[in-house]
């Protein structure tokens, strides 16, 4: 098979899965999840060939893999769609398989298979749990998700959106992956629908992604209309690109190049959940914890910066090297703010999903300040490594919560959150391996030097803004960086450390190995991504590997990027802010026991800076009342309606005055029955001679035609 | 005043005579008898008028059959023996009136016609009017048409008068 | 010679006096009677001037005879009438069928 | 076989009227037969409609399997029927939505007969406008499709059918009364009404010439405007759309079917085949009002839909959203004319008609098929349904989704055609209705958590209120309508290659 036939291929296997789980096998479990799982199997093994074929070209991203066809016929042109894989798209799909696999497989085990029916469990609803008897106690043990089959089927739906938006060659099939990821999301965050909070969770997340999308659609069609084409490839060219620079628009002084980046951009903040659309991605820990992984750390999120690298090109026209465009210094901004925006809310989060979501905002802050500052490989690189041990941190923390419930169905005291991070303590003897790669994951995540992949791809964006001279952007990133280490030692402390402060964590349990593994094989590339792309002037390791990612990715740009030259500031700041970070929160909560006893519960902090309450003001009641009281009541019924009515009341009124003074009094009364009137009068008047004799009617005929006769004869013929 | 003249005004006076006692009598079966003598005067007309065909069928059709149909028809619809009661409405003379006014009316359309006073031509000689009646009346070219649609009036008639006399009893 | 004009007169008289009939008598045979008097006063006038026109031209007979026909047919009826509804109301006075009055 | 494919469009046109008048003389009890007897007699019309699909020849400009018969000689008007592209596509999505709201309306128990007589007459009246190539049976059909409509909401409609069929009657007939004015002026100026020979007269008038009385672009100015607010009544265009709400919640399910998925396409095509063609001055005037009023129907309708508490009005005003932006495309094809960017506008409108037609359809239907179980449509008292009726649930995101525009199903093609377009002419007025896009999602998005979300209800679970899952006979109306909205969503091509060729060849 060649290897284009092979990209094309990749995003079929779930895709099928999700409609013959749909329309076929939904009411059996096994064989749902295994056509599940063997879906992402063999899209993860098609992947792979298609990664190991990639780089082994030389130059591929002169000559990628392409293919495409026409789909949609437009006036005398068509648009065509097809794929392509260069070598963003190469790493990019790389860890995408990887994480989708780990995923769908974990989900098995998260999900309880093989676990009795639950006693009370309605779907909708989490798992309650179900009560057995073994060697004549009875006692209460997981029960299995009564929409098993279901989740399958959207994980595979999912999972097609994202390989269709990895592998392919345009803005449009990116869109449209893009856009069935944000169904999947918003399917999965309400997963459990029955709970208002997942249902009102589901909604923000897919409105609030939205508002991004319709600008990003604006956006694709500025540039469509602009180039003519929506292929990757033949938008940057130099020419395209050169043109779209030098149009300028009226709109901030921005060339069009500059505003369809922006257009574009807005897209990402939705998806990315940068600020300020990043209220969604919080409330969206509503979902399964598989899902969490899946669409907030290993994929859709990524997918937003994915788009962002995508549009590098545009995005970096006219860019000289060191002065930022308009568009750049927004994207900078936006990022960096973010980055240390989210890093504060974390700080003060006691769920530990919630925790692991905001910094999620934060590291994908991190990428976007980096495209920002125009550090491209920097920011691919830290895609990878992050999405690696995000997904394992949100895959451990789905094992805690998993080994709580565990605990919680064991003593039955339904009252104690399992999630809450004040309700565990100790778990590292309880659950080893999960303690383990979680802590891998939190040390990569918080740069942990040099063993970690994050401290790599971390370092590698702090070096780009030093070396460039984007110190505002150093100075935030780096503050934020510090917080990252510090939210993540507390949330390790809490979790795993000290003793357990509760009787349910007391009796959590290890889970099975379905949910094991994917931790392991998570933890592994969480610390040797790292090593593909240590830079070369780097003390001591620089040159031990050679910089192979930095080759291979700094290939697709048509301008090959410069390797920094080494600078010893910013690996002083890093090697600070990760090993201080963690320091401090060990110190900071190594004897904390209750909320009241943390001093970063800062309602402030706590409240996410209220965003959503502004929002709520700013613009969910608006549009409340826009829509119900404006349009619908004021408007519609009463305005449109109203002079609708009106015209019906004088119309009426017309004809009530013409009825009763014309057609009642003078055409009824005096033309109508008048004229009855009088025939009755006549008639009764004459129906005397109506004697029936016809002798008389004979006779009275006579005279008349004598007397008619005569008189014409003398009147006429005489 | 010829032989013929006086002859006609003989006919003439006895046709109006017994036609005005048809309409005046009483006894309605002296009233069908005075009528046959009324036929026959009309008959005797036909005759003068060197129409001999007509003046047959007049005596064989009229006074044969009609007649006959008249005098039947009054003694089925005798509720007694004798006539009661008056035999004209009351206000007889109006229809008096209206008749003397047609007859007035008629008599000076026909004397005020100049037409009216021209002399009959003579028959063409061997002419045979029978003869030329007949086939008049069987020439498709003529009046062959009326002739039979004649017939089917009296076949109607025949049927028609037997449905509506017939006692359903 | 007599003149067409005495025929016509004659036919005339005839004429008034069956309308006489009809008008006045109160018996619907009479008032057949007179019909029928009427009828033969028309006959006359057509062979009257068959007579004085063109004797060749068999119009004038051809419609008395067919007036023959209809005489024939016309008292057939209308005595069959008469008899059916002395039959029905025993009377054959005209003025007592005045169903179709008001 | 040689009758048939020389009078392919006739029989389409008068076999369903045809039909209904052989269904006078049959019994009027037997339920059975009667629905059965309809069901067949509208499938007639789609299968022929599909030979006359494949038969055709898309790259060939013009009008394809013309027909002419004379009709009113006096006054020049003739039976000319032919279609395009553009009414082809619409003839297959008139011919498709009869058998399945024929078919959906097999619940129905009252009155079967007249019922189904009234959907085929109905029939015959929406393809005799597409197929129509003169004015005066354009508009001769276009009153036809009122009366069984009016008929329908009247006699089988939901309590507040006599406001909502008289609302709908009156606005609609005051709507063609100006267009009736307007096709008789063009008929008695130049003696003909067949609409091939009045494109090219009409447009051929100088500017200096004088039509009674006026000059030639007043006149032109009236009847555009009168052939424009008929056509708006129709679509229907803000602020001309409150019928809409009334009628679609008042009619049966299956008159909603087919007054979302093909009434409401009369308008927007008498805007393709009439204004267009005769006025291309006056819509390149007027683009601006017109895509004014379109934006607002965009931007309105996504927020009245929002603003609902009744499912089946809150569906009814995605109706007046999504046609919006068919008249967006519409407003922006006339601005420039002959342009790709128009010619995109365009495609996208015409894909937007028929998608609209697929994805309404199916949405009203799936109302109906929960008011006949719940008998009510009150959002507040739905809720949690999901689990109660799973496969319905699934059919009705499916559904959903296709009326918000997901990329993958049909409804994302047609809009992202029209913004494509429609963003280089009309600038400001595409960016604002990205707003109406927003709130389709948020519409969509709120009748979905109304209506399936949330906490078991127990209300529907139980007794005698407990909710009956989604039929066959239902699934199978629901079918055909699934499978073309994925079908083109992922492949539009097969439907746009003839949408495309016809836009290209006329305008």
């Amino acid at each position: 098979m060649t290897t284009e036939t092979l990209i094309w291929l990749i995003p079929l296997p779930p895709i099928l899965a999700f409609f013959l789980i749909v329309l076929f096998t939904n009411k059996s479990k096994a064989l749902s999840h295994t056509i599940g799982v063997g879906a992402a199997a063999l899209s993860w093994l098609a992947s792979m060939v298609v990664f190991f074929r990639a780089i082994g070209v030389e130059h591929l991203g002169e000559h990628p893999f392409e293919s495409s066809l026409n789909w949609l016929p437009t006036g005398d042109t068509f648009l065509k769609i097809g794929v392509l894989i260069d070598p963003v798209g190469a790493a990019v799909l790389f860890f995408v398989s990887i994480t989708i696999f780990m995923i769908f497989l974990y989900s098995v085990g998260y999900h309880n298979f093989g676990q009795p029916k639950g006693d009370h469990d309605v779907a909708g609803l989490p798992p309650h749990g179900a009560t057995v008897e073994e060697h004549g106690r009875k006692h209460v043990v997981p029960s299995i998700e009564p929409m098993y089959s279901r989740f399958f089927a959207f994980l595979g739906l999912f999972a097609f959106g994202m390989y269709t938006l990895v592998v392919s060659d345009n803005l449009l099939t990116l869109f449209v992956g893009w856009e069935i990821m944000g169904l999947c999301s918003y399917l999965l965050i309400g997963f459990w629908y029955g709970k208002p909070s997942a249902r009102n969770a589901a909604i923000k997340a897919f409105m609030t992604t939205r508002v991004g999308d319709v600008f990003m659609l604006l956006g694709i069609a500025f540039l469509y209309w602009a180039t003519g084409t929506l292929s990757f490839r033949e938008i940057f060219t130099e020419e395209t690109l050169h043109i779209l620079g030098t149009t300028m628009t009226p709109i901030f002084g921005l060339s069009a190049a500059g505003l369809i980046a922006l257009l574009l951009f807005i897209g990402t903040v939705g998806k990315s959940a940068q600020w300020p659309l990043h209220v969604w991605l919080p409330d969206a820990m509503e979902g399964p914890t598989p899902v969490s992984a899946m669409i907030h750390a290993a994929t859709m999120v990524s997918a937003g910066v994915y788009a962002v690298i995508r549009m590098f090109p545009l995005l970096t026209t006219d860019f000289n090297g060191h002065e930022l465009t308009t568009a750049m210094s927004v994207v900078a901004f936006i990022g960096a703010f973010t980055a240390l925006f989210a890093a504060t809310i974390a700080v003060a989060q006691n769920d530990i999903k919630r925790v692991l979501a905001y910094s999620t905002i934060s590291q994908l802050g991190f990428m976007i300040a980096a495209l920002g500052i125009g550090a491209y490989v920097a920011a691919v690189f830290h895609l990878i490594t992050h999405a690696f041990f995000k997904a394992l941190l949100f895959l451990g923390s789905g094992s805690v919560i998993h080994g709580m419930e565990h605990g919680v169905l064991h003593t039955g005291n339904h009252e104690t959150d399992p999630q809450n991070m004040f309700n565990m303590g100790g778990l590292r003897n309880k659950m080893p391996i999960t303690f383990w790669t979680f802590l891998i994951g939190g040390f990569a995540l918080s740069g942990f030097p040099i063993l970690t992949a994050g401290f790599w791809s971390k370092d590698e964006i702090l070096a780009d803004a030093f070396g460039h001279g984007h110190m505002a952007v150093f100075i935030t990133l780096a503050v934020a960086a510090f917080m990252t280490a510090f939210y993540t030692m507390r949330q390790i402390t809490l979790t795993f450390l000290g003793e357990p402060r509760t009787k349910e964590a007391e009796h959590a349990q290890e889970t099975p190995w379905t949910m094991t593994a994917p931790l392991v094989v998570l933890a592994f590339f969480a610390v040797t991504y790292g090593w593909v792309g240590i830079p070369e002037h780097f003390p001591l390791f620089g040159g031990l590997v050679p910089n192979w990612f930095h080759e291979f990715v700094g290939g697709t740009l048509a301008e090959h990027p410069e390797a920094l030259e080494f600078n010893v500031v910013p690996l002083l700041t890093s090697l600070f802010v990760a090993l201080g970070g963690l320091f401090f929160g060990w110190l900071a909560y190594r004897n904390v026991q209750t909320p009241a006893e943390d001093k970063f519960q800062i309602p402030v902090l706590k409240n996410k800076w209220y965003f959503d309450e502004a929002y709520d003001f700013l613009f969910v009641k608006p549009a409340y009342w826009f829509s119900e009281t404006f349009v619908s009541a004021w408007m519609d019924k009463g305005v449109i309606d109203g002079i609708l009515h009106t015209f019906g009341k004088v119309t009426q009124f017309l004809g009530d005055i013409i009825r009763n003074y014309f057609d009642l009094p003078v055409i009824n009364r005096f033309f109508g029955d008048g004229t009855a009137d009088a025939t009755q009068w006549v008639g009764r008047n004459l129906r005397p001679i109506q004697t029936g004799r016809v002798q008389q009617y004979f006779m009275l005929a006579l005279v008349i035609f004598i007397v008619v006769g005569a008189a014409l004869y003398y009147l006429l013929l005489a | 005043m010829t032989a013929e003249q006086i002859v006609f005004l003989i006919v003439a006076l006895v046709t109006l005579g017994s036609a005005f006692m048809v309409v005046t009598t009483r006894n309605l079966i002296h009233a069908a008898l005075w009528l046959v003598a009324t036929l026959f005067g009309v008959a005797v007309v036909y005759a003068l008028l060197n129409a001999g065909f007509l003046a047959v069928v007049q005596v064989v059709v009229y006074i044969g059959a009609i007649a006959i149909l008249f005098i039947f028809a009054v003694m089925l619809t005798r509720k007694d023996a004798r006539d009661s009661g008056p035999q004209t409405h009351k206000n007889w003379w109006v229809g008096a009136l209206l008749a003397v006014a047609s007859y007035l009316g008629l008599s000076a359309l026909v004397l005020g016609w100049s037409g009216s006073s021209k002399a009959a031509a003579g028959l063409p000689s061997g002419f045979d009017a029978v003869g030329q009646l007949g086939e008049a009346l069987t020439s498709p070219n003529a009046y062959v048409l009326p002739f039979e649609v004649a017939s089917v009036l009296l076949l109607a008639a025949l049927v028609g008068a037997v449905y509506v006399a017939f006692n359903r009893k | 010679m007599v003149p067409l004009s005495w025929y016509l007169i004659l036919s005339a008289g005839l004429f008034s006096i069956g309308l006489f009939g009809v008008l006045t008598r109160r018996n619907a045979v009479a008032i057949l009677l007179g019909v029928e008097l009427m009828l033969n006063s028309v006959n006359v006038n057509l062979a009257a001037f068959w007579r004085y026109g063109d004797v060749t031209q068999m119009a004038g007979q051809v419609f008395a005879i067919i007036v023959f026909a209809v005489a024939a047919a016309e008292v057939a009826v209308g005595l069959a009438l008469v008899i059916s509804v002395y039959r029905k109301r025993n009377t054959v006075i005209a003025d007592d069928i005045d169903l179709m009055k008001w | 076989m040689n009758f048939i494919a020389s009078h392919y469009l006739t029989l389409i046109l008068f076999f369903p009227a045809l039909a209904a008048v052989i269904m006078l003389f049959l019994p009027r009890d037997e339920n059975k037969l009667l629905r059965w007897f309809a069901f067949g007699a509208s499938l007639v019309p789609f299968v022929l409609s599909l030979m006359v699909w494949v038969n055709f020849n898309a790259d060939q400009p013009g009008f394809q399997f013309e027909e002419s018969y004379v009709w009113y000689e006096a006054i020049g008007s003739s039976l000319h029927l032919g279609v395009d592209g553009l009414s082809l596509t619409m003839v297959l999505l008139t011919t498709l939505l009869t058998p399945l709201a024929i078919l959906a309306s097999f619940s129905i128990t009252d009155r079967v007969k007249p019922y189904m007589m009234l959907f085929l007459f109905l029939e015959t009246g929406m393809l005799g406008v597409f197929m129509a190539l003169d004015l005066l049976i354009f508009f001769v059909f276009w009153e036809v499709g009122l009366v069984p409509m009016y008929f329908l909401i009247n006699q089988w409609g939901s309590a507040n059918r006599d406001y909502a069929s008289l609302k709908f009657m009156i606005y609609t007939m005051g709507g063609s009364l100006g267009l009736l004015l307007a096709i008789q002026m063009l008929g008695v100026l130049f003696g003909t009404f067949d609409l091939v020979s009045l494109y090219r007269q009409w447009n051929s008038l100088t500017a200096d010439r004088v039509l009674l009385g006026m000059s030639v672009h007043t006149v032109k100015t009236i009847a555009f405007w009168a052939f424009v607010i008929a056509f708006a009544v129709k679509v229907p265009l803000w602020p001309f759309h409150t019928w809409l709400p009334d009628a679609h919640t008042e009619a049966p399910t299956a008159g909603s079917m087919l007054l979302a998925g093909v009434l409401l396409k009369l308008g927007a095509y008498g805007f393709l085949r009439l204004i267009l063609p005769l006025y291309p001055v006056e819509a390149k005037m007027f683009a601006g009002a017109l895509a004014f009023l379109a934006v607002a129907a965009i931007v309105f309708g996504a927020f009245a839909a929002y603003g609902q508490t009744d499912f089946k009005r809150l569906v009814a005003y995605s109706s007046v959203n999504h046609m919006g932006f068919v008249v967006l495309g519409i407003a922006a094809a006339g601005l420039a004319s002959g342009t790709t960017d128009a010619a995109i506008a365009l495609n996208g409108a015409i894909l937007q008609m028929f998608n609209h037609g697929l994805s309404a359809a199916g949405m009203f239907f799936l109302v109906g098929v929960i008011y006949e179980r719940t008998h009510t449509r009150n959002l507040e008292e739905f809720g949690g349904l999901f689990p109660l009726v799973p496969v319905y649930g699934g059919i009705l995101i499916f559904t959903s989704m296709a009326s918000l525009g997901l990329p993958g199903l049909n409804g994302f093609v047609s809009e992202f055609l029209v913004v494509r377009g429609a963003f280089p002419i009309l600038t400001v007025y595409t960016a604002i209705s990205m707003l109406g896009l927003l709130f389709t999602g948020a519409y969509i998005l709120k009748g979905i958590k109304k209506v399936l979300h949330g906490p078991v209800n127990e209300h529907w679970a139980h007794g005698e209120h407990k909710l009956t899952e989604i039929s066959t006979r239902e699934i199978l109306v629901m079918a055909p309508l699934m499978a073309l909205i994925l079908w083109i969503g992922i492949w539009p091509a097969w439907i746009l290659n003839v949408i495309n060729k016809a836009v290209v060849a006329l305008f």
